[in-house]
């Protein structure tokens, strides 16, 4: 019998070992600065693209990820420049995080060409290949597949880069979860699944969508290692995280669930009315920034004149962004044909809607006919 | 008679019926506490609790194909796929099983179940979300795929939905929710596989469905000013598809236009075009012109996404261009 | 907030509870007899199947339970009248062995009216809404969303019936598995899932499709109680079966394992090439039928001549089977357009391919118009 | 040129596409110890072994939407898809990414992948394993579908759908695997987006692809015992659709014949009678006929599956019809 894919898996490339035995560090102080900083600039960037939502300069749906800061800031922080990360459509904080500037996601909510999706994909699609931003996909479950595949990618190639695969608690009970895992496992894929646990699918909790609702614990339907984690504890986060790719790059696929709240509705529109005052109250009550600002402050990483600074600067930023976006142009409708194919073909159809299949005049001769829009 | 929404229309149908038989029941995500992404199924799950109005976990394969299997015992599922675009998740229960099991087996099992979904772009929700993809229910033998245009139909064709013994696919639309018109106070369910003539014309026939439909009554009455009289038939049921009512109408007017929100490549106007220029074939003076979404993955760009949908002046202009057709031929 | 489903799932129907109270019983002396009368029909049963398609009888693909007999014996026999049993197409000796004669099961192999599914379904399609043999399916896990949903039409109506679905090893890795159990768990449904181990889905061990081979384990992801049992031992999955039962009776759903071999390919068709000289003498070496008949023997249950008479008498059914299908009838082409649809629509396609969507004269008028086939 | 079975030329155009691009590989069930469900692979595991010809678990989205996102890293996976029919359950992978992702990323990444799928009924496999559903893949914006006849265009298509930068779906067909006929043996990638006249006549035009335009040429054949000079245009690409080189025939044959192997209503065959009817309206001079499988699901009793299924008798019955109508407008 031929070697089995499976066996593959026992020797990982030279490349990947190597990365994989520097050991997870804990964070150091200016990294715990570095956290809090980029928490706050999220946290400011998502009201300020609320707000630009109610000013109906934002369309479509926009999901935020206020009371997800530090999962973003620890997990953005251990993900090398080479990785490869793939989301759902709550991402705007992770594109941040991951370097791009605020001023192309902003211009990419206001559907302009700026935007790091030139204006074609808003608020759910954000995508940028310079940073190994592989995309965030608005069908639940539907980045895992392709998640997955990256890091296939990587296997067959013998690279030292991981992939950081996100989602959220409901996403683990569809089928692409569980066909995925299976298959990284299988064949020992360099990849970190995160599950982000924010208690809610929409309005529907973890308890009434999971029968297993300690979600890492799916991951021993695959033999893969996985861990729990606060997710609003961006240090904590941080070092987990390590952990994980740590393992992924050494062919052993990981699941990180990290445990956090989401602060408002669903999406921007959604009041949220399911959920009870006594709830929401005791999520504002845990709000991460707030809290590890105290926790920085006591650690003396922070004075008050610091805190105000860091927030000066980032309400300054997303400001700067949001004019940035409204400066940028509008997509031309004449470049409503120029990203259907890669490879150009005869006979795409580059008709508007009012078009005539075959224009007039009723009788063209064969001579005319070739130069027909097909 | 009263004048109220498609999405009132849609509520009354759905409430009327689960009052009506207990074997009918609601299931989806979010369809209970959260009282429905787009709140036809509000104050149900209080009315009814939570056995008559199930969440799901967001798994639409497995609760589609468990509506499937509680069918095939007797029940009424009514399943809500968010919308439309997600239903591709659930297409192997749905075209190879649903669609099947009644003839596979011999004519053994029925399956009396409804899925409602929503179709339709125009809210910049981008290239996933704003999909028109009824055509791959309408292709299949053991579907059956209504298309209610008004609140009158959304709720007549609902109530024929939910007791018919087949598995019937009901094409809501994001745009219409909010339309108004007048539905009767009783219930009075539609037949399945009736196109209707909504507006009577002697010019020329223009075909459309759902929201299409809507606009091909708003692009008539602005003709009307012009002295154009266009007939419009509303297709309301896919699948079977009504050929004699679009027929009689075209061989009545001698020319056709066909409106779609769907891509016009292989759409399901490609049919209705196929259709007349078969069956009116010595009547047609001009060819069938299709109105279409252009072909693209939908961008998220308004100017980019108005631009990609068909409006009201796209279907005013077809209509005229065919009639200046009908008259070069003259 | 309004109670949720999950409430529900504490208390199972008064009726339910009732069923689930009566134990699980070993396996009386009459009924390893039975069990072994079992095992030899299907055995017997499958042979004839096989040397039918290479008569050409039989068409389209032929999946046969050759080494499964044991398990089908075993489980059918846990099974009660009142239960609703799913399978996918390897299930002729499940339909036999649920009561299903012989002849209307090679009746339908034969695509003949008298077939149990009129001839429409063929080997993979078996139904019998009398024994509530609810399908074989052609789709790998196609049957598995659509037996939990009869598990929630029981649980709807507080009925006392189980479910019971049968698949693959292979079919534990595909999305549909895992959707179901989670929903199954989450909502207390009276179903069974038994996953048949035979080490193979067609040519891919388990060990290169799982990454947990232990496929009964793969239920913790759901808080699912469930079980591992010998396939080759009639007794053991019956009792195995009736635990299983019992939990789900009451609401608890079950994942069962039996471990078995398939003696043959994955299809009449399949030589089975991948797989080696000594794999395939083992398995011969471990007949399940062989083996039990051995073991009652030493036990003192069969005698030779049992053995020689329940065998001629199990050639004898088959063989009337063979001949009663061949005697009935084919389906009349007038009847291929008779199971379209369950409720008459007008407008319903009845052509044949030749046949014109608006048959001449050209010129109809509208009064013969309304005759015309829609 | 050797004569070479429609199996040889697809597993010749993968083997060299192998051996000249080491980003090129196999993925799919069965595909490597098994040597393919339909041997289309055989030999590949032992000579390229278990890295570029990987076997899956059974799990269609989840590898198909494996292989997607290893194309976006800039690999050329060619997927195989058992049979069309298992495709439903990976066709939210398909449609909602692979098709997607260039254009909702505003171009930035790529999807270079293959996936290989045969259709087909006729051998007795019953209702969900006899399906024709290529309609899902090729009214798609983003995907190319093609759809070869012949050996030669067999190896000539597969080889553009591996080089080519887009999600490419080729259909293959049961029935076909075994034909055999001429194939040049050099490698020379077909244009994806081209129909071919396989045949030229002058009486009438027959529009067909896959099987059936195989089927088509046999009914030329016979009829031109007759005096029935038939030409016949092969598809070859049904997204995106040569029309020009359709709409050239019939207005020099001035009638047309489709031939399909899927359902009539909303199948391919409608988009081809509609171009026709369109492209050729001052041209036509009958109505176009369509001959497509019975709209039902494939019972597996062989007299029903036959009555069921398209065959160069129905085919020729409707070229003579259509020649009737033709003369009896005179
Ligand atoms: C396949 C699919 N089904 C349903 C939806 C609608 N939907 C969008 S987000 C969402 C909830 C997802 O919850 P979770 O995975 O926990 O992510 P979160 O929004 O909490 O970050 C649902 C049901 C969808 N987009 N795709
Ligand atoms: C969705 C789907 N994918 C692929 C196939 C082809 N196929 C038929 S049986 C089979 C193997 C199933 O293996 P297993 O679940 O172990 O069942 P077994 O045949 O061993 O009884 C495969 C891949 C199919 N029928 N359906
Ligand atoms: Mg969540
Ligand atoms: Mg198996």
């Amino acid at each position: 019998m031929p070697p089995t894919t499976r066996t593959a898996r026992s020797s990982p490339p030279a490349g990947r070992q190597a990365a994989g035995r520097q050991a997870a560090g804990a964070a150091t102080n200016d990294q715990l600065l570095a956290f809090y900083r980029q928490m706050v600039l999220v946290r400011r960037f998502e009201e300020r693209a609320a707000r630009a939502y109610t000013e109906a300069k934002v369309g479509g749906y926009c999901h935020l990820n206020l009371g997800e800061e530090a999962t973003v800031a620890g997990l953005m922080a251990a993900v090398r420049a080479e990785d490869y990360v793939f989301t759902n459509y709550r991402e705007h904080g992770y594109a941040i995080a991951r370097g791009i500037g605020p001023r192309r996601v902003m211009a990419e909510l206001y559907g302009r060409v700026d935007g790091v999706s030139r204006g074609w994909g808003g608020s759910m699609h954000m995508f940028d290949i310079a940073s190994r931003f592989m995309g965030g996909y608005g069908i639940v479950g539907g980045q895992v597949p392709l998640a997955t595949g990256a890091a296939l990618a990587i296997d067959y190639r013998g690279g030292a880069e991981a992939v950081v695969c996100l989602m959220g608690d409901g996403t683990t009970n569809i089928g692409a979860f569980h066909e995925s895992l299976n298959i990284a496992a299988l064949w020992g894929l360099p990849i970190v699944y995160v599950v982000i646990n924010n208690g809610l699918g929409m309005g529907t909790s973890v308890e009434r969508s999971s029968a297993e609702p300690e979600l890492h614990k799916r991951a021993a339907s695959y033999r893969m290692a996985s861990a729990r984690v606060d997710g609003n504890d961006p240090a904590a986060v941080y070092e987990a995280a390590q952990v994980a790719l740590a393992s992924a790059r050494e062919g052993r696929p990981y699941l990180l669930e990290t445990v956090s709240g989401r602060l408002k509705g669903h999406s921007v529109v959604d009041p949220a009315r399911y959920r009870s005052r006594e709830e929401a109250e005791a999520l504002k009550a845990a709000d991460p920034v707030a809290a590890y600002a105290v926790r920085l402050h006591e650690q003396g990483l922070l004075t008050d004149e610091l805190i105000a600074r860091i927030d000066t600067e980032a309400t300054t930023e997303v400001a700067a962004a949001a004019e940035f976006a409204d400066a940028s142009p509008h997509p031309d409708v004449s470049t409503l044909f120029d990203y259907t194919y890669a490879t150009p073909v005869p006979n795409d159809s580059r008709r508007l809607p009012g078009d005539a299949l075959f224009p007039p005049p009723p009788r063209p001769n064969v001579a005319e006919l070739v130069q027909m829009p097909a | 008679m009263s004048v109220i929404s498609y999405r009132q229309a849609l509520h009354d149908a759905l409430r009327g019926e689960m009052l009506r038989d207990e074997n009918v029941f609601l299931i989806g995500e979010e369809i209970g506490l959260f009282e429905g992404s787009y709140k036809i199924t509000a104050g149900m799950l209080a009315e009814f609790g939570p056995k008559r109005v199930r969440d799901t976990p967001i798994a639409e394969e497995g609760f589609t194909g468990a509506a499937i299997g509680a069918a095939m015992l007797g029940l009424r599922p009514v399943v809500e796929i968010m919308t439309i675009n997600f239903s591709l998740l659930a297409l192997d229960q749905i075209v190879n099983h649903a669609a099947k099991i009644y003839g596979m087996f011999g004519g053994q099992a029925r399956v009396p179940m409804v899925i409602r979904t929503p179709g339709g772009g125009g809210q910049q929700l981008g290239a996933t979300h704003s999909q028109n993809i009824e055509l791959y229910y309408a292709f299949v033998p053991g579907m059956k795929v209504v298309a209610p245009s008004s609140p009158a139909d959304a709720k007549s064709l609902m109530l024929a939905a939910i007791r018919d013994d087949d598995p019937v696919l009901v094409l809501e639309n994001l745009a219409l929710y909010n339309t108004t018109g007048e539905v009767p106070d009783h219930d009075e369910p539609a037949e399945i596989g009736k196109a209707a003539i909504t507006r009577d014309g002697a010019d020329i026939t223009v075909v459309a469905y759902s929201r299409m439909a809507a606009v091909a009554l708003q692009a008539a009455g602005r003709l009307a000013g012009e002295g154009i009289d266009v007939e419009v038939v509303d297709l309301r049921s896919l699948r079977p598809l009504d050929r004699e009512t679009i027929i009689a109408s075209v061989r009545k007017t001698n020319c056709a236009v066909v409106l779609e929100d769907d891509w016009l490549t292989y759409g399901i106007g490609a049919e209705i075009a196929a259709t007349i220029s078969d069956g009116a074939f010595d009547w047609l003076d001009a060819p069938v012109r299709r109105v279409a979404m252009a072909e693209v993955p939908l961008p998220y760009a308004k100017p980019l996404e108005t631009a990609a949908l068909p409006s009201v002046d796209d279907a005013i202009t077809a209509i005229r261009a065919t009639l200046d057709a009908v008259a070069r031929r003259g």
